[in-house]
């Protein structure tokens, strides 16, 4: 029997069990209108309120702070596009964010540079964590908004987010975290680390795709993003997705509860995996910091090989994980992470993601690491690159 | 995403290697945009008697590398230079549209061997080859 | 047992057994990110490809012309803002609509104003029923952009779409159409009905909630309105609700399938509930057209009551039905629907909507003339405005 | 949305009706914004013997119409007047924040039946009972 590891949690993740179990009613006869007077609607109402305060709880927010949104990208949106609204009645026309954001926020600064916004990417030095120092250096009298990651997705870098929040509180400049990456894997308090706004996404946390959340923190003004009738208290219009919403909920719930047991194992996994690695495979090299990383990220570039031709031989193995190259995607540039790292472009080229989840075992780590060094090897076997390489030593 | 034909030929890659005492060499492509194919030619009188090729690359680099070699193995110069992209394609049974480069970089690596096989002989390629353009991959 | 009665098809629909029965896989074991190399993840594109082309044929448009949202709010709302933006771009600056959009296009259209947006609000006579000749009348040079619901959701009037779409497209203008309310209701061709841009909701077809399209015409080009990731070639951001998406696309294709079967009964059961109220509850009124209704649409207007009350009533009876009032929405003003189409305050606060779908029977109609009679008394004897009604008679 | 008490006294209003022979009479509200109240006094030796009313208008409009006959029947009128929209809601165990404006309304009904009695006496009820403004619920 063909051997299934999945290993691209940072990717999506499975629905847990219990999570699609509370979701199930909300699918079959629970499926009144949130917005119906009648027992039904107040029903399915009522349980968009418990989740509310599920996730109010696990952010160490209060309930109504908490937006529901289609997921991690809308939050995104929504708290960039609302934030530059807000900042430019006061005048402010500077944001400061990072090279390493995902695409959601990028495209979208790009798109307020277009309206005229000033937006000051930082760079990141190799371990891909961003310096306070530079962000103190970035603000200028005309920031008003600073958008910094959690925690990144493709390193798994972590970011120094209460300290960029507490220099953003005491300058008054509005502070969003994109922590699609974060919610479920490191302990988070919105307001012992000042953030003003927060994106989560349910399936990065065995929660439901097409679901997440926008905290707002009380007395932050933004104008809403989706239009439209009553829903989420007037601020993001759209029949409520019930069922997702109930299930983001018992995810978050799930999810936070588990984070230190979830954390020690997954970075033991981790550490095995990557050392192993490092000592099978010459010229490999792990991207991002080794310690300030997610639990279950592991980051590697081979020389020699490029991302997709590993991803399908790891698939033909049963493994299934990413790369940093966006191929996929389209486009054939490498990973920006990887470049504002300082990873040249061919090797940029080369990287290898593997995201573990709790249900990855050490079995699971062998076979990886048995399956792995033969598989970059016959890819430098074929490669002209590696050929060059080698040689030049 | 990809058909069959190119997992195949991606998984069981034909003529995959080098030949030591090859007549011709070609290489295209760069690493920065993250696809490099050589290709290494036997000639006998005008006959491609074998080939080889080594590709850096994504899968569909690999199967056109791959495939193009098959089609062109036992061929005459001349037929080889018939080979086109479009050919490439189609004999994968397609390709995804933002991977079409890689079946212009096939062609080329082709002609990029023959070309060298002319110059190593003292006769100008350009005529006979065609300008060889780096493949547009951006 | 308390009986119970679903007739508010309108505000949301149960999930068929085979949407539910479709979803599933994607909910458990099929939950690759559908941008993923990996076969997990090309299974999940594949899905969401094959209901692409569901929604297209379901609608006479091609797969490429189907981008998935959240819902109608969503796709009113990238219609309204993405056009504006286009229209712009060519220095045009007026819009035509109608005075009983859907708030999600109202609201939307609202924030167009502040941006110095010009909007024409057409208004409706007494049946609800937009005329052809006002809204050419609307039209100046500056007109860039038209947005008419294809149905109204509260008064069920069908609009004359096709009609407005030919005189958009001779005129320039970029036709976008609400059908939130009509699809799988009544025949949609989006190529022989001129229609530009086209808004569409899952759960009004017995489709999940959370998830919709909008249909944009190839060779119309409208900036994207959630920015990031390269999902939708690159038009709509964000990771799939595949098993939304997945749900969406079995629905609308059972939802057309059935249109006739499903219209006739309808019509058949929607006039028998018409006929009994007017014959037995005096003072009531039919509001919209008697015919270009929606099948399933009923509403009414009782003289002296007010419509929560009435709702609460009729769901001690286990009937769920709505209010043309927007009461649970916090605001205490009356339908714009209703009073658009001239009714006074006092009497667009005492309707009812009832919206049948393929479940009710016969015999629901009966239950419904036999206990809503009574039940509108009651109120009538509480109220000191039915007091004043009866005297002046 | 609404509390157990709030639906109790929706579904069974106590005092609701006429006094043909009433006292006094007081009317609030409109029907523009969607509620009226009326509310019938028997008044003897300066106490509320009897009340009765009749609300058009939302589910709360008629349990505050409701509790607030309750709480009020039996008292003198002076107790009457200390009837606060807080009371009624607390009574109800709570309304939701956008029906507040009922118990408003109840209040000031009561006020306005007892001001009506006032003045069928020929005295000014303003500085007795206040000046009755419209509840604001808009
Ligand atoms: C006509 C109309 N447009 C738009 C919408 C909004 O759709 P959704 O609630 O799915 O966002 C609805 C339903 O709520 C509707 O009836
Ligand atoms: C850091 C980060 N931000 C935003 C997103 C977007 O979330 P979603 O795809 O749920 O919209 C993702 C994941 O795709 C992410 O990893």
């Amino acid at each position: 029997m063909k051997r299934f590891i999945y290993a691209d949690n940072a990717a999506t993740t499975k629905l847990s069990d219990t999570v699609l179990e509370s979701m199930m009613p909300y699918l079959k006869e629970e499926f009144g209108n949130p917005s119906s007077l009648y027992e039904l609607g107040s029903r399915a109402k009522t349980a968009i309120e418990r989740s509310r305060e599920q996730v109010a709880d696990a952010l160490g927010a209060l309930p109504r702070e908490i937006y529901f949104t289609s997921g991690g990208s809308e939050s995104d949106n929504w708290a960039i596009f609302g934030a530059a609204n807000a900042m430019r009645q006061k005048g402010k026309t500077h944001i400061i964010s990072t090279k390493i954001e995902h695409h959601a926020v990028l495209h979208a600064l790009e798109a307020l540079e277009k309206q005229g916004f000033e937006v000051t990417y930082l760079d990141v030095p190799g371990d891909g964590i961003v310096r306070t120092e530079d962000f103190e250096r970035a603000i200028t009298d005309k920031t008003g908004f600073a958008t910094i990651m959690y925690a990144n997705n493709e390193i798994g870098t972590i970011q120094p987010i209460p300290e960029i929040g507490k220099i953003c509180r005491d300058r008054g400049i509005i502070f969003h975290t994109d922590a699609v990456q974060a919610v479920g894997n490191l302990h988070i308090n919105v307001k012992e680390q000042n953030i003003d706004l927060l994106s989560l996404s349910a399936h990065k946390f065995h929660g439901p795709k097409g679901v997440g959340a926008l905290y707002i923190r009380s007395g932050v003004r933004i104008p809403n993003y989706i239009y439209g009738g009553a829903q989420e208290r007037g601020r993001r219009a759209g029949t409520e997705n019930t069922a997702g919403i109930v299930g983001l909920g018992t995810a978050i719930t799930e999810a936070v509860a588990s984070i230190d047991k979830k954390a020690e194992y997954l970075t033991k996994l981790r550490d095995y995996i990557i050392g192993g690695v490092l000592k099978n495979i010459q010229r490999s090299r792990l991207n991002g910091h080794p310690v300030k990383r997610l639990p279950g990220n592991i980051n590697f570039s081979f020389e020699g090989i490029e991302g997709e031709s590993l991803l399908l031989l790891l698939d033909q193995k049963g493994i299934c994980a990413s790369s940093g190259s966006a191929c996929t995607s389209g486009s054939l540039d490498p990973s920006h992470v990887l470049l504002s790292i300082g990873l040249p472009h061919e090797i940029a080229h080369g990287s290898l993601r593997l995201t573990l989840g709790e249900d990855n075992t050490f079995e699971d780590a062998d076979y990886i690491l048995s399956v792995l060094p033969p598989i970059v090897q016959r890819l430098r076997d074929m490669s002209p690159l590696w050929e060059k390489i080698k040689n030049e030593n | 995403m990809y058909t069959e034909k190119v997992m195949d030929h991606f998984l069981n890659p034909r003529n995959m290697g080098e030949i030591q005492d090859a007549d011709a060499v070609g290489e295209v492509g760069n690493a920065k945009c993250g696809d490099i194919m050589k290709m290494y030619l036997k000639i006998d009188n005008n006959v491609i008697t074998d080939i080889k090729f080594k590709t850096f690359g994504c899968a569909s680099a690999i199967a056109t590398s791959s495939i193009a070699t098959e089609m062109i193995k036992g061929k005459s110069i001349d037929e080889a230079l018939q080979l086109t992209n479009k050919a490439v394609v189609e004999a994968l049974d397609g390709l995804p549209a933002h991977k079409i480069h890689c079946s212009v970089l096939a062609e080329q690596a082709v002609k990029a061997a023959i070309a060298d096989y002319y110059r190593k002989q003292g006769i100008d390629p350009e005529p006979i080859v065609g300008k060889l353009t780096e493949a547009d991959h951006h």
